[in-house]
């Protein structure tokens, strides 16, 4: 067993580290919130970051950073560690380095979609100019994704999709929606395909909900009479909610392990400031314990993240270990929120960018925000159910 | 032995119930939260009239005459719907340790206006270290003639961009044990020198940062002795740790009850999803976790009413509700789902009470020190 | 509101103290583990202490204190708060205070016995000369009583007795059986029966079981062609599943509430004694805050057993809150136990009577016991979902 | 980067899982815990033979030759399916510091007679003060011509009682920093003045207090230095904590792996208990429990073996895995109720593993202190 990186991986990472060093602007690396394992504060879903995340993803695309565990024939050298090194790496300094395109869209896509289909729109995932939402939600949708209720009925050569998502992070600043939608009503899970939609196509109406932290981070979209082209249709008619689960061990490792290192690091900045300021306080001994069960938990994060990719290189199953790895993540998103309000008192209701700003005005965000992990992308509940009965064989309940 | 709250007292609980769902709702309590002053001037006048403003105070004051453990249920009821506004800072920061300090002038003067809704008080206690430790307190006061002057920065003092008065604590000797040179001076928010400013948060509070250079304040304006005020502090930051308590577990009895709600009538996967056993738990951590709390409460209330001391007590209620509130929010939310976690929904609206109440008068870990102390340890 | 106790407790909880000192030797009350919330340490269940139970009863029942909560017919003053004293003060000093007799048999015969009955059975529960186990569990019957699969059939004036019953506490130190049986096949839960029987009639087989904290605190019984008088029948035929149910609300106020503060006072002081021995370390910093967190929970056990307690001498209706008690108690004697081995240290390893015992050997075998609480007389997870379903009104899953 | 142990080692984990299952099933366990040695001899000269006793010893010293992680992992399985005996203390509290520390002699002398079962060592380190630290060390050892005198009580020394040879930690001078006045003896337990006695206990281990009166050491039994000891004595602590919570991860497996039958097998309510979602809630949360530790055990072993400093990962490994062990039996016992609070049942002997896994060699607290240190704070 070795956990080590080779010598090119080592490399690797200290060239991604210099180009986060001279391509995030330190501006936008303090002003973003994004709290570990919450949904709310990414910089890629919020209308101010908009252009410079573009911008980014252009850059990240010309380094070829957004395709390095694909094969050649689609930009990538085959190494997901890689492409986590770059999640780490980039996700530490609060730069965009993944979205719904390349850690669903292209891994569905690759897998499943047809050549023609992968011609047109592989490119553009890989160069980093493309942008997808997920539109998989509804009002009557939770965790229950085989009630999808939006329809998309063939017409000729294009469907026509009428419903209605939420949910819906970041369709107001992205291009296409990756749309599930019912093309079969006698079927329940079987009933479903997945469509590509331009935001653009007249009868989409997208408007943004504000989350907890203040943010437009989702939307509610409309769709009424959208037609969509037949060659948008992904993979086969039917196919759709086997596909959507067949990703979700893709997009499960895009964790930004690096935000969590990151508040570890700044909250133990913090406490050391305040000792050196207060003294060594009977806080300042809770808060050295604090800090220490925190940076196991990290530590085990850490674990479960590179296992889990370096199965994912080794052609391992690993949809267990993506699902504790969700469930892993969520959880101590919040308890590293709980663990930051703990240690600042007061100073923790304090938001960012005032003179009495303390830990970046974290504390309070993340607070709100981290109860959006447990909640997202598949409640903690139902991940422990997956591994009790996926992983562990229990019978379903 | 008796766990049963008086006919009048009930009463009391419905009326403010009542009065604030239906003259404080959700949708108002945000656009306060939103606004500058953070409360409804006419809200204000109409608790006034209903005699809530003098609530403990005796007939001669205008007041109401009730005990202070009605005015702890009050404040309990007050945080199951939510009704933001500088009425904690005014009751409990400054109304009671007038009422139990000042001198029979001070009184008579003040707090009829208070009864009558006429001003606002708050009290500046914290600076840069953000506790409530009679060695944090630096900001000072010198004695000039009649006068004294106080300099020094307050911080985390809620509700004083609309106070017409300040409760100041300012050091008025440096001695060997720091709570010996302490006094509490009742200072008028407009005198020159006072400079208020609000401290950007995120909760529904309205703290703000108050300077004080060179600000002149009459000799005759001290609440209590010279250099005796820290009692007086220390017993109304206690005070207020318990009133603070018992609005947590309103504000947590109100978040489950919304979430109760809910799960009774969202259904996934053909069912009610409080149907479904890992919720079922949920629900049964946050009844026990409140109903753990509210005694804790409500005996602390007893013993304070009585005029007995309740250091522990109030400590382990303090300790245990901040953190069961925020707990029973993170299990709220989990019910909600997505849904809860909208600007547009209610629950972060107990979510950020739960963080506002945890870290005033002393969070868990500090209040865990006391409770040593008062065991030996 | 008022949480104080009137003059006259407070004379009577003097009384019970001074009782306690006098009559609860020393030898026992160290021997005895006693650990808050667990079914394994009670000295009631265990051969070593039958001798002296039998006596200490006796006493009880003299002075009148085993029928404190019931009406002057029954030899009582019809105060459940006195009653609830004596648990208080009597655990406290590890003295038996209740058992099987008082806390289900009494109950239920004085609300649904018939006058014959009770005058042939109060009179010994009173004095403290009768004493019972509960004959409910079953090898298959876990946390489902409706599936009882002992039989009493009718034969003549007598009913015939088959069957086997498990994990019966005390079955081995005490006289009687309170016996769950079917008596009706065609119905699950309305087709059981209560009946009184002798341990000592012809075909009862009654076989210690030692449980992990190497004590023989419960049994298997056997039943073989046992048989029992009519006149034996609890209440009515059919009805004894109800009558069970009907009585957890008294059991469940028997918690030893004085046995958690024991363990609390305890701990405190070995803690105090360490400081003075050892020093203001880092670990004596770290035990404080453990000690200052159980002392307030074990503050909140004492108002839900004393609110539980004056809503039933209220008449109020507190099966809620009994099976609030119950939960809260159980998970207590856990995690108790956990901060006692995390203070202890190595230490927490020893058993009693040796002179590297700390703490009276409680660590270790708490460690052990405690596991029980939240297992027996109805698991957590159950009382929960009551709390949730009953309490709270939520459907049943 | 590489997840996955060699043919190897699996091979290695199999041939232990296999034969512990075979050759000391879980009533031979019981037998042994409540026998005084606490061991068999025959199984111990059995596993000489297969060559477990000297696994870690190179060839010369009849040695298996395997790495240091060769030995984390065995001592996994061997905590999966419990093997009680001094097993821990001759191969890690004593093997590997004589290995590394000791000159050739002593080196050629005892460990073939380890690799081939002839004699069992351990190590006396904890006092009164029950601790891991230089200045608890007051057991005291003064030059008298070739020899050392030792003077001190020693307490939970296991399987001293059955030992031949027990490492002492001994004070050799007085210095300000108490770890410089320390050396590590190697004393023949049959030496005039040792007294053993075994601690009455309740987990399988047997803790002894080993009495030294006046014991007379040749002075060639030092290992490593004269004042030297106490590195050795750190080195050997932090590696048998790394292994003891490796033995630990193997417990939590063993119990789950233990519930998990049952919980398949087991109806109530006409179901099996397995399909109830509070039921598997607990199984995920054992399984993240576990497997969460588990790697943090392989990287400490890892950088160890290499020869790297990883005081910090394998303080991170023996906090939360002692903390998780309790915690997965504390799920086993509510997965199994009644039948696994027997004395007759297995769970319990994961339970009292659990207890002795995290007291020994520092609890999760005392490993708290060491991760804050080497995080700056």
């Amino acid at each position: 067993m070795d956990f080590e990186f080779t010598e090119e991986e080592l490399a690797f990472r200290e060239e991604v580290e210099n180009f986060a060093r001279s391509e995030m602007p330190r501006e936008i690396e303090e002003k973003a919130y994004l709290w570990p394992g919450g949904y709310g504060t990414l910089p890629i879903f919020e209308k101010e970051f908009e252009e410079f995340c573009r911008n980014f993803f252009l850059k990240l695309g010309k380094k070829g950073w957004l395709s390095l565990g694909w094969p050649e024939k689609y930009g990538g050298v085959n190494s997901i560690v890689k492409q986590a090194i770059v999640d780490d790496v980039l996700s530490y300094h609060r730069a965009p380095c993944a979205h719904a395109a390349t850690s669903i869209v292209a891994p569905t896509l690759m897998r499943f979609g047809s050549d023609e289909m992968n011609n047109i729109w592989m490119p553009g995932i890989i160069n980093g100019t493309t942008s997808f939402w997920l539109g998989y939600s509804e009002p009557d949708v939770g965790s229950d994704l085989g009630s999808v209720k939006t329809t998309a009925v063939k017409d000729g050569s294009e469907y026509v999709v009428n419903g209605q998502k939420i949910w819906s992070s970041g369709a107001h600043v992205t291009d296409y929606c990756w749309l599930l939608a019912k093309t079969d009503d006698s079927s329940k899970h079987k009933g479903m395909s997945l469509f590509i939609v331009d935001n653009n196509t007249p009868g989409v109406t997208i408007k943004p909900i504000t989350n907890i932290a203040g943010i437009d981070s989702f939307n509610e979209v409309f769709f009424d009479d959208v037609r969509v082209p037949e060659k948008n249709l992904v993979g086969e008619k039917n196919n759709g909610f086997y596909y959507v689960m067949s990703a979700l061990e893709h997009e499960r490792i895009v964790i930004g392990f690096g935000t969590f290192r990151r508040i570890l690091d700044e909250l133990t900045q913090y406490v050391k400031e305040k000792k050196k300021a207060v003294g060594n306080t009977r806080e300042y001994e809770e808060a050295r314990n604090i800090i220490a069960l925190m940076a196991i938990e990290v530590e085990v994060l850490k674990s479960f993240f590179w296992r889990t990719v370096w199965m994912m290189d080794n052609g391992h199953k690993a949809n267990i270990e993506a699902s504790a790895l969700k469930l892993f993540c969520s959880e101590l998103g919040v308890s590293l929120s709980n663990s930051a309000v703990d240690i600042l008192g007061l100073y923790g209701q304090i938001d960012k960018g005032t003179k009495w700003t303390q830990f970046g005005g974290r504390a309070g965000i993340g607070y709100l925000d981290s109860i959006s992990g447990p909640i997202g992308a598949g409640a903690s509940e139902i991940q422990r159910v997956l591994i009790a009965t996926r992983g562990l064989g229990l019978p379903r309940g | 032995m008796n766990f049963a709250l008086t006919k009048e007292q009930k009463m009391l609980q419905k009326s403010i119930r009542q009065y604030i769902k239906k003259k404080c709702p959700n949708s108002l309590v945000k656009e306060l939260a939103a606004s500058e002053k953070g409360y409804s001037p006419e809200l204000w006048k109409e608790m006034a009239e209903l005699g809530w403003m003098g609530l403990v105070f005796p007939d001669e004051y205008e007041g109401s005459n009730f005990s202070f453990f009605d005015l702890v249920l009050f404040f309990e009821e007050m945080g199951y719907n939510i009704c933001p506004g500088p009425l904690f800072s005014t009751l409990v920061l400054s109304g009671l340790p007038i009422l139990n300090y000042a001198d029979n002038k001070l009184k008579s003067e003040i707090l009829p206006q208070i009864s009558t809704g006429e001003i606002i008080l708050t009290m500046a206690v914290t600076e840069e270290n953000a506790d409530y430790i009679p060695s944090s307190i630096k900001t000072s006061a010198i004695k000039e003639g009649d006068e004294y002057i106080i300099n020094g920065t307050k911080l985390f003092v809620n509700d004083a961009h609309v106070s017409d008065y300040i409760l100041c604590v300012a050091r008025t000797d440096e001695t060997p044990n720091p709570e010996d040179g302490v006094t509490l001076f009742m200072v008028n928010a407009k005198t020159p020198g006072v400079e208020i400013s609000l401290m950007k948060n995120v909760t529904l509070e309205k703290p703000c940062e108050v300077k004080f250079e060179n600000v002149k304040v009459p000799a005759k304006n001290i609440i209590g002795k010279l250099n005796n005020g820290w009692m007086i502090v220390n017993d109304t930051i206690e005070k207020a740790a318990l009133v603070k308590s018992a609005e947590m577990i309103g504000g947590a009895r109100g978040t489950m009850d919304l979430a109760l709600q809910y799960a009774k009538e969202r259904v996934q996967f053909q069912r009610p999803i409080g149907s479904f056993q890992a919720v079922q738990q949920h629900f049964a951590n946050m009844w026990l976790g409140i109903n753990g709390c509210r005694d804790l409460v409500y005996l602390a209330a007893s013993k304070t009413a009585k005029g007995e001391h309740a250091e522990k007590e109030i400590a382990m209620a303090k300790a245990r509700t901040g953190k069961i509130f925020r707990e029973v929010t993170t299990l709220g939310h989990q019910i909600f789902g997505a849904i809860g976690y909208t600007m547009e929904h209610d629950m972060h609206l107990y979510r950020r009470q739960a963080l506002s109440g945890d870290i005033t008068f002393g969070n868990t870990y500090s209040q865990l020190d006391k409770i040593a102390v008062s065991l030996g340890l």
